[in-house]
């Protein structure tokens, strides 16, 4: 039982908080949130000049070696800062997914330039029929002349529209809920028949609807092996949970600390508010919120770290709802304590609390992880 | 005891029901359901409708040309709106100004400003808050001095909803910089086209643009326009603040959006079926609906006793409370139902009714309207406030 | 629309006040729990010759004629004085039952002695296997020799070892779940073949298990019709349910009281502890779960007496959600507010506190009647 | 960062396991793990088989005849014999007077005391509250007069949880009544069976009589009974209340709770199939256990700084808190589990195993339980007190 940081895993954790402390301000974020990509790739170049972007690749590919804990630490620190770099979506799920399953021609052409910035990826799961579920997947792919072809419709993809190639959930056989039958496929953004549709989302980050009609695919657009890609899936899912679960746990802690900041100050009838009791023991119930949170993503990343599977997805649920549950109370009591100032864009608390509501509704909100964490828990067998 | 309706109240409902079915346009019913953002002209336009049916002031006697309705007709008529999905009527002119007018005002004051109230010539707007006070109203920093046939105003409102829109202002001034902190203010109507007023909205968190702080430099305003005695604003303010509390609970807006949330959750599936028969789910809608019911009775209790000559008073601080509490939840629940789609930010659509957007209808607005809805525990008095009323005031802690 | 009482309620409620006033202070009650039936006989008798115990039952028969009004009246106020006596039992539950099903015969032998309080019942239906289910009846009466014999278990029977007949739910056809086949019977207290255990309850008051071993019944101890009980029964718990929320309610009022005098008078650092702002807002939100727990069972009132079954259902289960909430959460916050005092026997909140927690273990708890709302209540059509 | 337990740790856990499978007797843990109530005998006979072992003091140095273990050590101990349904240890002599003497005593008490502690031949109780001073200690009344050699008591002390069976009471007492509120308070050791002291139980709202009044009468205490120096005894206080918060969590207790809870939901059956298959009652017990692993790292975090040298402090509050709040929810869901057959109220077999009851095993004491139970957020400094705690210590307010 050891809770301290290796000095590798300090100095990544102070590269990024100092990446974050001198580019994320309040008046940079929002010049970021207005180009064309809704980030800025000047800076993604840097974090990929600091080695950020190989965080979770092993040290032959040029990456840093990280697991769990590196994860945690970068989304953690980007989670104070509230980046709107597409790190989940190319580096953490979609990335790390070509470095462990892609083929060996996959990985030779891919890695490098995804570790130095120049290329982006997606992964495109979510569709309008399946909310959070892993399996439930309408897309199909049919085998034709040596390839593929994908026909379907993709929600909510993560940066989906500054993506070079898009990792795409596909059907190639079973029916809509069956585990079996689900395969990956690499699609360029540019594909014909593949319209890629981005929006702006509620927090400042993007996403993007596909439609994917007819989109013809080589052979070797499949990712590992055709028909059993749901464990793999299920993993990449996790993987993306946990990740912003730790940006939450990053983004909690500097509401909390914003909040106790304000009603140390904040005066109302001559005294600061923060002297109210019924204040003191709200901000008091947030800290213990941040705290559990805290915990239940630590544990989450022990056992992706080191976890069965069943392990892992309890693990990655129980973290998912206290995220879920904490960074809500931690919103909305963060606004409340502030008042209408709490209720304003040109304030900081409010995008905290925006980003921490949304987070909720990636990678599964919070009734989705308990329902599948109570089918997983222990239960003593039924007389 | 008889909790029921009265044949004669029933009959109320109906013609209510009945003049919202003929009357209510259509494209405006439909931006309340979808929650989209209403213009100027949709307020005027169903304000004006009212007018022409001689509804357009539910709360106002009948010698102001209001309709005398009873508390209940009242809520009657609120809940039936709601239902109906009718764009609320603005409450600075009926609800504020109007009652204040009609209390303290002289009667060259009442001719001329409580008509175009009703017909919505005039739109007003309220100058109570100021930056940094909060609900501490007696901390009052704008200062109006005596120059002549006028006073010159000067400093900063702000919180002001819809006040870009506004032709007028109510306003809380300080009119004697020494008297003690409830003393020496003075409320004045001001004309928002006189020269040295600025209006510069204020970007919500949802992106709405709803409020505004409204900068006051060196504004002449005509002796003619204070309202009751100079320095005994603090009175009025109270009074004003008393009376904007009929239809605090929103037990009708409560059940339309309880209604929207069963429809989203019939829609939306969850391992394919629909959420509404996901046992956890549902669970929380029937306990939510639970205290609805148990709400729209404590309102009822409320009215009954209004009706019979109690004042609402503190009581009303529990409907607010316990009213704004639902509503915040209900529409928890409707950004939870509306999932992944629910991520998509597409002020363009909300605004627009004929623009594209991606998701289903009811995901466009669900995570907007619920961030935007968390100053309902927060303005008009917020929460914490209103316990404090109750606990001095019933409660004598 | 009026909630305003009559002349004749409120010289009801007068009348049940005062004897709750006079009789039921806190250490007469500890006298009254002391005795066999774990009640006063006496007071009984008090409450037969005040004509409380004919409350609910028409003129014609010597009662009060009241309906649901008049019950809430009564049990608000037994509820302020945590009275003891087996009203819900004998009046409220069995007693209507004979009035309203009852043949000419078992309604002229047991209506007057009832009202007169010579004659004590009780009902009898829950089971080990039905927690609190209306229609899960495992008890089988067997048609024999023109009668029944009755074999089966019951427990949780409210004063059930004071009662002199008991009025017992049983199965003469179907299935362990079948609405269908489920029929009323008279038994005696001393029957062959039936054992009754008494014991006391957590809260103070009574309850009883049977066993019935083949208890012989005559045909006339049928009540209603064979096997067509089931709506009855539903109906008998509702009352139940809907007199332990007005119990609740007085309760309730109660504890809030007691627990508002404390925090006014008890000091705490030189001041009383009711100037804490977070106790002030506590205090107030016990308040407010009064004032619903309260509209709820009003409501409840109404629909008993002019409601669809239907509609009657839904009312109750709503009611008893919101005093179970609602009386838990104010029996625990009152504990809490009080600190160590709040804890002991000796004084009178925490009485209030074991009588409102276990009324959820009555006649449905919390889970029970959320279910069963749900149920009921009015959704959309699924597509 | 590795956050798995070490093999040596490992290894730790099978050993307390081992010990606790062969020495445990069968008759406690099933006491225990009912609820039912221990006799002072099963107390001092569980306390006997940890001082044969060794183990009599975990929280102890080696030198005073303690373990001598590490923080994580002793939380592995307190979870397997939590998780074991071990008796607790009593506290007022381990982890109260116990530390007290070590750190203040002179060598004559630490030898005539310390001892018998670990070997369960002194039962100690606690005489901090008095009547009427809840959390408040300062402002303590009972005086101690010096008459040559001795003091002597007059007072009242109260909540002296299991001091009807003590043999000595750590008690403060006021030595100085001039000085100020929290000085001249002196910190006595009292032989129980000093004339002039009568103890009388306190019954519980559950019936349960675990704590005392206790009334002191010209107590005659000895002065080599004063611990340290007189009036410095507040400095002692402070010390004491700091030591006694380890494994104030609770987490395996917490854990063997949830185990219980989820065999009762397992046998319990609503619409005939297993209340642990209702999903809304399921949802809730998987919502305890996310909390509870949450709980239990957020402990070994605190205890890993505690091994580092840092001390627990203000955290230890935040522990408090949620580890009391989810007993609390499990006790209330064991009571609601348990349905109608959890109003019967047996005492008699609660005290006695062999008694006879009416309903399933876990009906028996599923209320009395509850009950009892709402006092762990009241005593041992109240949950409203650790947030002021937590709100001074660590947020600065």
């Amino acid at each position: 039982m050891d809770f301290s940081l290796t000095d590798e895993q300090r100095m990544l954790q102070d590269t990024v908080e100092r990446l974050v402390a001198d580019q994320y301000g309040f008046e940079q974020r929002r010049e970021y949130m207005k180009k064309p990509e809704g980030f800025d790739s000047t800076l993604w170049g840097q974090m990929a000049d600091l080695g950020l972007l190989g965080v979770p690749f092993s040290e032959d590919v040029g990456g840093f070696g990280g697991g769990a804990v590196e994860t945690m630490l970068v989304m953690e620190a980007f989670g104070k800062g509230l980046v709107l770099e597409p790190y989940v979506a190319s580096v953490l799920t979609a990335g790390t997914l070509i470095a462990e399953t892609g083929s060996e021609a996959q990985q030779a052409e891919m890695l490098e330039p995804l570790i130095s910035g120049e290329l982006r990826l997606a992964f495109a799961h979510t569709e309008p029929g399946n909310r959070y579920e892993e399996t439930r997947v309408a897309t199909r792919a049919e085998k034709r002349d040596n390839g593929y072809v994908l026909t379907g419709r993709k929600i909510a993809v993560l940066h989906g529209d500054s993506a070079h190639r898009l990792i795409v959930t596909a059907r190639t056989a079973g029916d809509e809920d069956d585990a079996e039958g689900l395969s990956l496929f690499l699609v360029d953004a540019g594909a014909d028949g593949l319209e890629v549709s981005g929006y702006p989302t509620n927090d400042g980050l993007r996403a993007a609807n596909l439609e994917l009609d007819g989109v013809q695919l080589p052979a070797d657009a499949l990712i590992g092996k055709e028909g059993q890609a749901a464990e793999l899936i299920g993993l990449t899912l996790d993987r993306g949970a946990f990740a912003v679960c730790a940006e939450a746990v990053g983004a909690m802690s500097r509401a909390c600390d914003i909040t106790l900041e304000y009603i140390k100050q904040r005066k109302q009838f001559g005294v600061p508010i923060g002297t109210f009791q019924s204040i003191q023991h709200r901000m008091v119930e947030m800290r213990i919120a941040l705290e559990q949170a805290r915990s239940a993503t630590m544990k989450a990343a022990a056992r992706l770290q080191d976890g069965t599977p069943e392990e892992r997805r309890k693990a990655v649920s129980a973290a998912k709802v206290q995220v879920g549950d904490g960074g809500r109370f931690i919103s909305e009591w963060g606004i409340q304590l502030h008042g209408g100032i709490g209720m304003t864009a040109e304030y900081h608390l409010p995008h905290y609390a925006k980003r921490l509501v949304m987070i909720d509704h990636q990678f599964g909100d919070v009734e989705h992880h308990l329902n599948r964490f109570s089918a997983m828990m222990d239960v003593p067998k039924t007389a | 005891m008889d909790i029921k309706f009265t044949a004669e109240e029933q009959a109320f409902r109906e013609e209510v029901r009945a003049f919202l079915k003929e009357k209510l346009p259509k494209d405006l019913s439909e931006k309340i359901r979808t929650h989209r953002e209403l213009t100027k002209d949709d307020i005027v336009r169903w304000q004006k409708i009212l007018y022409e049916k001689g509804w357009g002031a539910p709360g106002w006697p009948t010698k102001f040309g209001g309709t005398g309705w009873s508390p209940i007709q009242k809520a009657i008529f609120a809940e039936e709106c709601a239902l109906a999905h009718a764009p609320s009527q603005l409450p600075f002119g009926l609800s504020m100004v109007g009652p204040v007018i009609m209390a303290f005002g002289n009667d060259a004051q009442k001719e001329r400003f409580l008509p175009r109230i009703i017909s919505a010539d005039d739109w007003w707007c309220q100058g109570y808050s100021e930056p940094g006070a909060g609900s501490d109203l007696a901390s009052l920093k704008t200062r109006a001095e005596r120059d002549g046939d006028h006073y010159i105003v000067n400093g900063q409102k702000t919180w002001t909803t819809l006040g870009q829109h506004a032709d007028w202002m109510f306003c809380l001034v300080r009119t004697d910089p020494d008297a003690k902190k409830q003393e020496g203010i003075s409320f004045l109507l001001i004309d928002m086209k006189t020269p040295g007023i600025t209006v510069r909205p204020i970007e919500l968190l949802d992106g709405s643009r709803e409020v505004n702080e409204i900068f006051l430099e060196n504004v002449r305003v005509p002796v003619e326009n204070l309202v009751g005695e100079e320095n005994k604003g603090w009175t009025y303010a109270k009074f004003l603040l008393g009376h904007e509390r009929s239809g605090i609970a929103g037990v009708g807006t409560n059940k339309a959006e309880l209604r929207r949330l069963k429809e989203i959750a019939t829609t939306e599936r969850k391992n394919g079926i629909p959420l509404i028969q996901d046992p956890a789910f549902r669970a929380r809608i029937a306990r939510l609906e639970i205290e609805l019911e148990a709400l729209e009775m404590t309102d009822l209790r409320v009215l009954a006793a209004v009706q019979q000559g109690t004042s609402p008073g503190p009581e009303a601080s529990m409907l607010k409370i316990k009213g704004t509490e639902i509503r915040q939840e209900l529409y928890n629940m409707i950004r939870q139902a509306s999932g992944p789609a629910a991520l998509a930010y597409q002020p363009e659509a909300i605004a627009d009714p004929e623009a594209p957007y991606a998701g289903p209808e009811y995901a466009l607005t669900a995570a907007p309207v619920y961030f935007n809805n968390r100053k309902i525990t927060i303005y008009g008095g917020s929460n914490e406030i209103q316990k404090n009323i109750i606990s001095k005031m019933i409660l004598g802690l």
